[in-house]
């Protein structure tokens, strides 16, 4: 009875010794001399993110159909600990030309890492760092998109609309706390609405993580019980809760980033955007024709048209009257070309 | 009446004892081939990558090994609570708040150097001990499940110690959830370069013969090992039990925290949010695997680093997600414990 | 008379001790018969009935039932062929009423969903009713004593319907009236046609109720017999065997100067409950005699070996070792701190650590002589252990795990360790209790050497034999208390059965002063 | 809504899952097993329902396909515990890690999404009885204006006390944690209650994160979000009574309630909320541990 086990065991274990060798025949495709190829590295997960699912979009549609560059997207998973080592890993293999990325956290690992692969170019987008020569910073004006979304929360919790009441109450749900937000967007929104009534208070309020929909949903609940008729939402999946609420409790959301009227129709009324895609897109040609100026950082607004808003979308003219968007489309007009000026705050 | 006593060979008795080990090990990897090739486009190419990726590379397989050291610094502490039967569960967080302290101090006393590092790693180890030794200490006194309130303390612990790390230590200069740098002098040195892997590898080298000298040379190792086999035994032969009762959890609460420090002092460099999550767990497993012998511990700590070292390889080169390394983790958890599979090489003792 | 259950040649080894519980056993009950199974403690008897109620696995033999070959290999099996078993631990819930115990598993139903209170309440009422007993049926089992307890036992083999109704050891805690309460169910039961198998040691019941007795010694089946054929005498030397006698040297009087362990009025009150479980014992242990005390399991040995070993708090009196305080008012007692030497009476559980080596557990309890500050003198250990091994002649190596010997070598190694660090005192438990003949004696031998040598030796056991054989003086404890002495002297004049009256607390004998 | 109406009917909202979850972990507790894989099981059953509603259309079937994967899993516990004799809270982990695991695996194979997958054309959970939420003081946003899963957690916390207290199955399985004995020496095995005690388990707890997932419409990595360790701690403060449950789950939602609420006054850091429940259990257990110390010291 035992020696049937060992002989099976014994089997089993010769087979789990030989399972690598099976697989050594794989070999890497040989590379071509003119081909050009793009890490896109995701600090986090691309879906229900919009900067990372657009930077993803953006990589693969100019990789579309042109023949020479590759495209490897890696999603490093919420573990920032982690993300690092992962970079390193993936830069260690020397495969790839240009490491494309987005996040703020994002330069000071990427300058590590660089340190240790002096040939290696990374371009970071929604993230300021100047002087290192290896890297090339975009950082998009969330100040500026927190400007007029604010504004327009602002038009509606002043106006007459069905879910909107008396309170000159707007709220605001994150997920975690993080600088960019502090510093530019909780600013930008509150100064946004506060042209419109500066009597307009902001309730703000934190899930914890980024996944607890039914937490945001609480929250949400819990905010309009206290006279929030509008909210804006940063907060990955747990968004969802938000949208839930609003549809069975009766509020409004702006969105930041994406056009996402779709997720609550009717409720959501405004939907910023940000042209990661173009911007991903007209990087990657620069990187291709060899144009980039490593070392630079910019910051990239309404003006240059990196940011702005989704006016086009039909959910946008049917859930505001006329009046609102009307002088929501005065405001922007003006933010556009400068009549109205604001100084950035300090990040 | 033909009465035939069974001769004990020790030899032989290890040797079917690693049976079930095998077995347990060889489960879990057909597990993975089989999860390869259900989730995987090319699974020939993810098998490949799972086991030979981390030897591909000096620099990931400086991380593997790297990787095992907090592993088999924090199994020791557990081989020696487990084997004295106390089911310290409560790693997660003891790792985690014993590096954080340890980052706080070394950072309050960067003038004293050296000096203050190994002072940090202390403190940190006191902390995170006594941390562990309440659950001790409520044992001894009211007879407290300890498996409950450890788990219960460092689920609570993880989350003051994330809020203390995003609000009132956050380092206002990076965009990371992260403390303040530790000062450059409390660096480790790396070992091999431009991997991870560093001089606390030293340590946990030395720290497996100094537990095994604890448990297997000593007075204290023998009546410890004593209370774990059997409680009433050595409560009759006159064992102090609440030493054995608090001693045990204090131990393996500070072995979690000197982990934590010394990865640190050795790879991070400043405590950032969830550096340490599963560390604790994947520590327990190898005590786990390793059935509480120091010397196994090695072994079994660089099976737990290979399997995720593999599974992060096969992520980066072939087409799976990094979750597969957690179903593999589980299978392991699932087969480890059982006391049936343990003992499979094992005769049943009868005529 | 037809038989219904027919055991043929079974053979159980225990695993780790290798102990052979039953060795080749034969029996037969027939059709509305009360057998007894009669033997000394360890000679196996509960453990056939657990096979043949299928709650041990056997290695070798055969069972049949109404002469057809059955396979039991769970209680479920028994219970289909209508094999019901008592056991002497009751296994009832507390939480549940007398009506709920006795109808788990084979519960009446409202529409076969819901559980009908109603009915099985008077069910169980009637039942009670129809075999004189005295519980209530809607009293919560927790409340209730456990005389009681075992009548809903019984109840929950009746509700059953057996056929064949085992009882283990069912006196043992029983007071005389529901002895006799429960003897005349017994016969009630026979008359309507069930058999019973009644498993004890005690000779005169075995007269009292039983149409055969069955004799199990070591393991082995001596025979059975038509109880009207024998006598109290004959079926105790079947039960025992042919005892050497032991060459005890008898003591004509004591040094009372020479008091070594004193237990000073101690007794243990119990929340809620009259009866202490310790009674005002009040004895002295002086250099060089065996005191011995014994009594009926369930009437405070126990209790006393627990307070000696420090595992139960005294409520009142003192205990001394010379002039230092073991233990006083509400502590336990300091004996294992101080390591008096101590041979537990559990010594798989608590005087062995059965999966470490059997040098391990030889110098458990002298651990400073082999630990310097640092390090360990293997060595010193391993020469140690082989000399006690060979002096004590047991059967092992010093690396060998402890639980693969057999009971008589475990217990030659915890003996052997605790003599080696005697000074003055020793306490034995049970020191013989299920070890084969050659074993007890050698054993015996031991403790009467300590003796001559000037050792005070505590002696508590259960079996009668021993204790008139090797005690200087003998305590008898009934109830929790002690209700005879005897002095130098006089101890070699009693025989088991004139101690009886004395076990069954029906005649007490103290005498006055301090003994 | 006033403030009180608004916490009292956001609290039975919390409170539903956890109530489901410790419903069916009341199940394995009283069966004298601590079943710590909850917490999976309900991540396993949020995912399979809501990914077969969106496959299938068909709520019978996604109800079905969710429980029985959750069912399945904890089969698996069950079985490695009782008859490979491995340590409960061991395989409770295990099946934890196994959940988070192969729900993202398989969400990635599926929508090649490893985030959030929502489903919109899922409709939304109709609300039931909405009238009566404002007609009546307390008790309106107590009973009235939930979906169906709250008065299902109701029904079925109601079934249980009748399936525990009132049936021979009930009885047989609370001897089985009282006194393992006594159902094996009238032929029964304890080891099969606990078995079922799991599977009955693993169907609570799938119905438990089916509400969080099809109530949203979508699946998020790690749903639960430590749902189903407060359900245990329901269980432990419920003192492992029907009723008792269902007044520690309103504790749990009403406190949760109120925090949120608090938030927006305060700014209590969530971490500390979310720390919370684990002291607050702790303390249960050490209060607990500390009267039945002295219980047994009487005794």
């Amino acid at each position: 009875m035992n020696n049937r086990i060992y002989s099976v065991l014994a089997v089993f274990f010769v087979l789990f010794l030989l399972s690598p060798l099976g697989a050594a025949g794989v070999k890497e495709e040989a590379k071509a001399d003119d081909s050009f190829s793009v890490l896109v590295f995701v600090p986090g997960v691309a879906a229900g993110s919009p900067p990372y699912e657009t930077m993803v979009a953006g990589a693969n549609e100019f990789a579309q159909d042109k023949e020479n560059v590759s495209v490897k997207v890696y999603e490093a998973g919420f573990n920032q600990a982690q993300w690092e080592q992962q970079l390193t890993s993936l830069v260690a293999t020397g495969e790839y030309d240009v490491v494309l990325s987005t996040n703020p956290s994002l330069p000071e690992i990427c300058e590590r890492v660089g340190e240790k692969f002096p040939d290696q170019k990374f371009i970071i987008t929604d993230a300021y760092a100047e002087g290192n020569d290896q890297m090339r910073t975009y950082l998009y004006n969330q100040y500026e998109q927190s400007l007029y979304l604010g504004y327009l929360a602002g038009l509606v919790t002043a106006s007459d609309m069905e879910f909107a009441n008396e309170n000159l109450k707007i709220g605001f749900i994150a997920s975690q706390e993080y600088p960019l937000l502090n510093n530019h967007i909780l600013p930008g929104f509150l100064d946004g609405a506060r042209l419109v009534n500066k009597d307009i208070e902001l309730d703000f309020r934190v899930i914890g993580n980024w996944f607890d929909a039914n937490k945001a949903s609480d929250l949400a609940s819990s905010m309009i019980d206290g006279g929030v008729d509008i909210f804006a939402v940063i907060a990955g999946g747990a968004a969802q809760g938000v949208f839930k609420t609003v549809t069975q409790k009766g509020a409004y959301v702006v969105f930041h980033d994406k056009n996402e009227y779709s997720a609550a129709p009717g409720y959501v009324v405004g939907s910023g955007s940000m042209e990661q895609k173009k911007l991903v897109m007209e990087i990657l040609s620069d990187v291709v024709n060899g144009t980039v100026e490593y070392g630079k950082a910019t910051v990239v607004g309404l003006e240059e048209g990196y940011i702005g808003f989704h006016f086009e979308d039909p959910l946008y003219v049917s859930s505001l009257p006329q009046d609102i968007r009307d002088e929501f489309a005065s405001f922007m007009e003006r933010l556009r070309n400068g009549s109205i000026s604001y100084t950035l705050p300090v990040l | 009446m033909n009465k035939k006593i069974e001769c004990y060979n020790p030899v032989i008795y290890m040797l079917r004892s690693m049976v079930g080990l095998i077995f347990i090990v060889f489960v879990s990897l057909v597990a993975l081939v089989g999860f390869s090739y259900y989730l995987s486009e090319t699974p020939d190419k993810t098998i490949y990558y799972f086991f030979n990726g981390p030897f591909l590379s000096l620099y990931d397989f400086g991380n593997m090994i790297n990787m095992a050291v907090p592993l088999i610094i924090g199994g020791l502490g557990i081989s020696l609570a487990f084997r004295s039967g106390s089911m310290n569960i409560g790693g997660e967080g003891q790792l985690y708040f014993g590096a954080l302290i340890a980052t706080l101090t070394v950072i309050a006393l960067e003038p004293l150097g050296r000096a203050g590092a190994v002072i940090a790693i202390f403190v940190a180890m006191m902390s995170s001990g006594i941390l562990a030794g309440i659950s001790g200490v409520l044992r001894y006194r009211w007879n407290t499940n300890v498996l409950i309130t450890s788990f219960l303390i460092s689920n609570a612990v993880v989350l003051i110690v994330n809020y203390l790390i995003t609000g009132p230590f956050d380092d206002p200069l990076t965009n990371l959830f992260s403390t303040q740098p530790i000062p450059e002098t409390a660096e480790l040195s790396y070992i091999l370069p431009p991997s991870n892997l560093n001089t606390s590898l030293i340590v946990a080298v030395a720290a497996v013969f100094i537990i095994h000298a604890l448990m297997y040379r000593s007075r204290t190792g023998f009546e410890l090992r004593m209370y774990g086999d059997n409680p009433r035994f050595a409560k009759y032969a006159g064992v102090n039990v609440m030493y054995y009762q608090i001693m045990p959890m204090f131990v393996s609460g500070a072995m979690y925290a000197l982990a934590g420090s010394l990865s640190i002092f050795g790879t991070y460099h400043a405590t950032i949010k969830d550096f340490s999550s599963g560390m604790g767990w994947n520590a327990l497993a190898v005590a786990l695997i390793a059935r509480y012998r120091p010397f196994a511990v090695i072994p079994a700590a660089l099976f737990f680093a290979y399997i995720e070292s593999g599974a992060r390889s096969a992520m980066l080169y072939s087409d799976v997600t990094f979750e597969l390394s957690s179903i593999v983790q589980a299978t392991v958890f699932f087969l480890v414990s059982s006391v049936t599979l343990q003992r499979l090489g094992l005769k049943k003792r009868r005529i | 008379m037809f038989p219904i259950v027919q055991m043929h040649s079974i053979v159980k080894v225990y695993p780790y001790t290798l102990l052979k519980a039953n060795d080749h056993v034969d029996l037969t009950l027939n059709e509305r018969e009360i057998l007894s199974l009669a033997g000394e403690n360890g000679a196996g008897k509960t453990t056939l009935m657990k096979i043949l109620y299928g709650m041990e696995e056997f290695d070798e033999g055969m069972i049949e039932v109404d002469g057809k070959k059955v396979n039991i290999s769970s209680p479920l099996d028994a219970a289909r062929l209508g094999i019901g078993m008592v056991q002497q631990h009751v296994t009832l819930v507390d939480e549940f009423t007398v009506a709920q115990n006795v109808v788990l598993g084979k519960e009446n139903t409202v529409h076969h969903l819901l559980y009908d209170e109603r009915k099985n309440s008077s069910k169980v009422a009637t039942l009670i009713e129809e075999n004189h007993f005295s519980v209530e049926p809607d009293a919560l089992v927790g409340s209730l004593s456990v005389g009681e307890k075992q009548q809903v036992e019984i109840l929950k083999m009746l509700y059953r319907d057996v056929r064949v109704l085992i009882l283990d050891e069912p006196t043992a805690v029983l007071t005389s009236q529901e002895i006799d309460a429960l003897f005349s169910t017994l016969r009630s039961l026979q008359s309507k046609g069930v058999s019973i198998i009644l498993i004890t040691h005690k000779l005169h019941e075995i007269l009292e109720i039983s149409d055969r007795v069955a004799i199990m010694r070591q393991g082995a089946m001596i025979g059975t017999y038509e109880t009207s054929l024998v006598d109290e005498q004959s079926i105790g030397r079947m039960m025992m065997g042919e005892t050497a006698a032991v060459p005890a040297k008898i003591l004509t009087s004591i040094d009372s100067d020479r008091i070594v362990l004193s237990v000073d009025h101690v007794s243990i009150e119990r929340h809620n409950q009259k009866q202490p479980l310790l009674d005002d014992i009040h004895f002295d242990l002086f250099r060089g005699e065996i005191l011995g005390c014994t009594g009926i399991s369930g009437n405070g040995l126990g209790q006393l070996e627990s307070v000696l070993l420090g595992e139960l708090p005294i409520s009142k009196g003192k205990i001394f070792y010379h002039d230092t305080i073991l233990s006083s008012e509400h502590k336990r007692a300091r004996t294992r701190e101080i390591g008096l030497p101590f041979v537990p009476s559990d010594r798989l559980y608590t005087g062995s650590s059965l999966t470490a080596p059997v040098s391990e557990n030889m110098i458990a309890t002298s651990r400073e002589k082999f630990f310097p500050p640092f390090g360990i003198r293997k060595r010193k250990i391993q020469a140690y252990t082989r000399q006690l091994i060979s002096r004590y002649k047991i059967k092992s190596e010093p690396y060998q795990a402890i639980g693969t010997l057999s009971g008589g070598n475990i217990q030659k190694v915890i003996l052997a360790r605790e003599i080696e660090k005697v000074k003055d005192v020793i306490i034995c438990c049970e020191p013989t209790w299920g070890l084969d003949a050659s074993s007890a004696s050698f054993i015996h031998e031991q403790i009467i050497k300590l003796r001559n040598s000037g050792i005070g030796v505590l002696l508590l056991s259960s079996n009668l034999d021993e204790i008139i054989s090797l005690s200087d003086r003998l305590l008898i404890f009934s109830r929790g208390a002690v209700v005879a002495r005897f002095g130098v002297g006089e101890v070699s004049t009693m025989t088991k059965e004139s101690l009886g009256p004395f076990l069954l607390g029906k005649a007490v004998r103290v005498k006055r002063g301090k003994m | 809504m006033d403030t009180v109406s608004s916490l009292i009917f956001s609290a039975v909202t919390i409170m539903t899952p956890l109530l489901l979850a410790a419903t069916g972990g009341l199940y394995t507790e009283l069966t004298g097993m601590l079943n710590i894989g909850i917490e999976g099981l309900m991540l396993l059953g949020a995912f399979s329902s809501v990914v077969s509603l969106h496959f299938t259309h068909n709520i019978v079937l996604a109800i079905l396909i969710g429980t029985g994967s959750s069912m399945l899993l904890a089969a698996v516990i069950a079985s490695i515990t009782l008859y490979l004799k491995a340590n409960v809270f061991i395989t409770g982990l295990a099946a934890n890690l196994f959940a988070s695991g192969i729900t993202t695996v398989l969400s990635f194979h599926i929508f090649a999404n490893k985030g959030v997958v929502t489903f919109p054309e899922l409709p939304q959970m109709p609300v039931l009885f909405e009238r009566g939420t404002e007609a009546v003081p307390v008790l309106g946003p107590l009973l009235f204006g939930h979906t169906f899963f709250t008065y299902l957690s109701f029904i079925l916390l109601f079934l249980s006390y009748v399936v525990l207290y009132r049936t021979p199955f009930g009885f047989r399985l609370r001897a089985t944690g009282l006194y393992p004995k006594s159902l094996i020496s009238v032929g029964l095995s304890p080891k099969r209650y606990q078995f079922i005690a799991f599977l009955i388990s693993g169907f609570f707890s799938a119905v438990a994160g089916a509400m969080l997932s099809v109530n949203l419409g979508a699946f998020v990595p790690n749903i639960t979000a430590g749902k189903g360790w407060v359900a245990l701690v329901v269980i432990f403060l419920g003192q492992k009574r029907p009723v008792g449950l269902l007044i520690a789950s309103f504790i749990f939602g009403i406190s949760e309630a109120f925090s949120n609420y608090a938030q927006g006054i305060w700014h209590i850091p969530s971490d500390f909320i979310l720390a919370i429940p684990y002291i607050f259990t702790l303390v249960a257990i050490v209060f607990y541990s500390i009267y039945d110390y002295n219980r047994q010291k009487v005794e």
